[in-house]
């Protein structure tokens, strides 16, 4: 399951989506909106996804894990839109029979994601906000 | 050839609209980075600016099409 | 949150009590039942605990975790007694503010869960059964 | 010294009970450890065997009080 959703990410139906018979793991990342940034109090972030293109992106990513390791399943859900602290922005679950390789391919594809897949954080604190990372 | 860019972030605030109408004079994607990069110097002093063409990264040879979709990609910050 | 339970597991309760305010992110290790091991068709398990030593085990693991890395949250819980192919044995959720610190936490903490908590787990076939380890 | 030993494991089907009684007659866990091989030869074919007294592993040169909870600690598997 490949999925970008404005409505609350529902953990337990990503990783129900990534759980397979033959998994013996499952390796579960969940990226959450922190209180603050460099100091600062983030009152909300805004994502944004170039939203086809994505969800392509995403693809590849996990057709590249899969030639990798021996995933028997995988999830990856990403909210869009207006986001509180403390609430899910990002789901990555993935399941292999063995354990090792679940954290192993479950950090590939966040770590991808962050580089590659074409979605944008926009930081909203007290006193202004920024496009996180546009500039040096 | 005309062709129309998809802005997103930081991208969009810079060009100035979801979608913005160009006319461009080359042909390849470095030719639309070169016209771009000089009609707004904003994108200049981004970390990043890829361009993509039909829904993939596209370096800066591959020839475009007046019906393709092109968007910019600023630097991305999912997750 | 460090819980033994004859219970079926709850994900979602266990990545609750991992998860804070301060964190950015949450990795979750899901232990579940093969259908086989080695080839041979696995009918159920059974999970044996000193449970007053392994809680303290645990408690243990957490500490040396939270000297190594940021942790803003963990939960442990481990099922005991009959489980079928499928069913959860294990459920290990660490939060951080940083991403790789959670994966690499929560991985250290079900390594070393593997190798010091005294829990015994004898696995049934369909023509024996066997204690998982016990012998070389 | 009367000692009562937990068992867990393979080690219960091996000594056969959930807890045993044995008259120990030294007063380490080295002792105690002599004793169990000698008296239950199938402890030794283990990839392991741990001593536990009250909830904590110990080590060969450790003293036993009669009062002591003492359980052994075949190779572990939880997870």
């Amino acid at each position: 399951m490949i999925a970008l959703t404005h409505k609350p990410i529902e953990v337990q139906k990503v990783i129900q989506a990534a759980t397979a018979d033959a998994a013996g793991a499952v390796t579960t990342f969940i990226g959450t909106v922190r209180n603050q940034t460099a100091g600062k109090n983030v009152v909300r972030l805004e994502y944004e996804a170039y939203e086809p293109m994505a969800v392509s992106e995403i693809q590849k990513i996990i057709a590249q894990a899969r030639e990798r390791w021996a995933l028997t399943g995988w999830a990856v859900e990403h909210r869009t839109g207006v986001l509180l602290p403390g609430e899910i922005a990002v789901v990555v679950s993935v399941s292999t029979p063995h354990r090792k390789d679940s954290f192993t391919a479950c950090q590939y594809v966040i770590d991808q994601l962050k580089e590659t897949v074409p979605i944008w954080k926009r930081e909203f604190f007290d006193d202004g906000d920024q496009w996180v990372s546009a500039h040096p | 050839m005309n062709v129309k860019i998809k802005t997103f972030g930081i991208s969009r605030d810079i060009l100035g609209g979801r979608e913005v109408a160009i006319d461009l004079s080359g042909t390849s994607v470095g030719d639309l980075r070169k016209q771009l990069n000089s009609q707004f110097p904003e994108l200049i002093k981004l970390n990043s600016l890829f361009i993509a063409v039909n829904l993939e990264y596209a370096s800066d040879e591959v020839l475009i099409q007046e019906k393709d979709e092109i968007a910019l990609i600023p630097p991305v910050s999912g997750g």
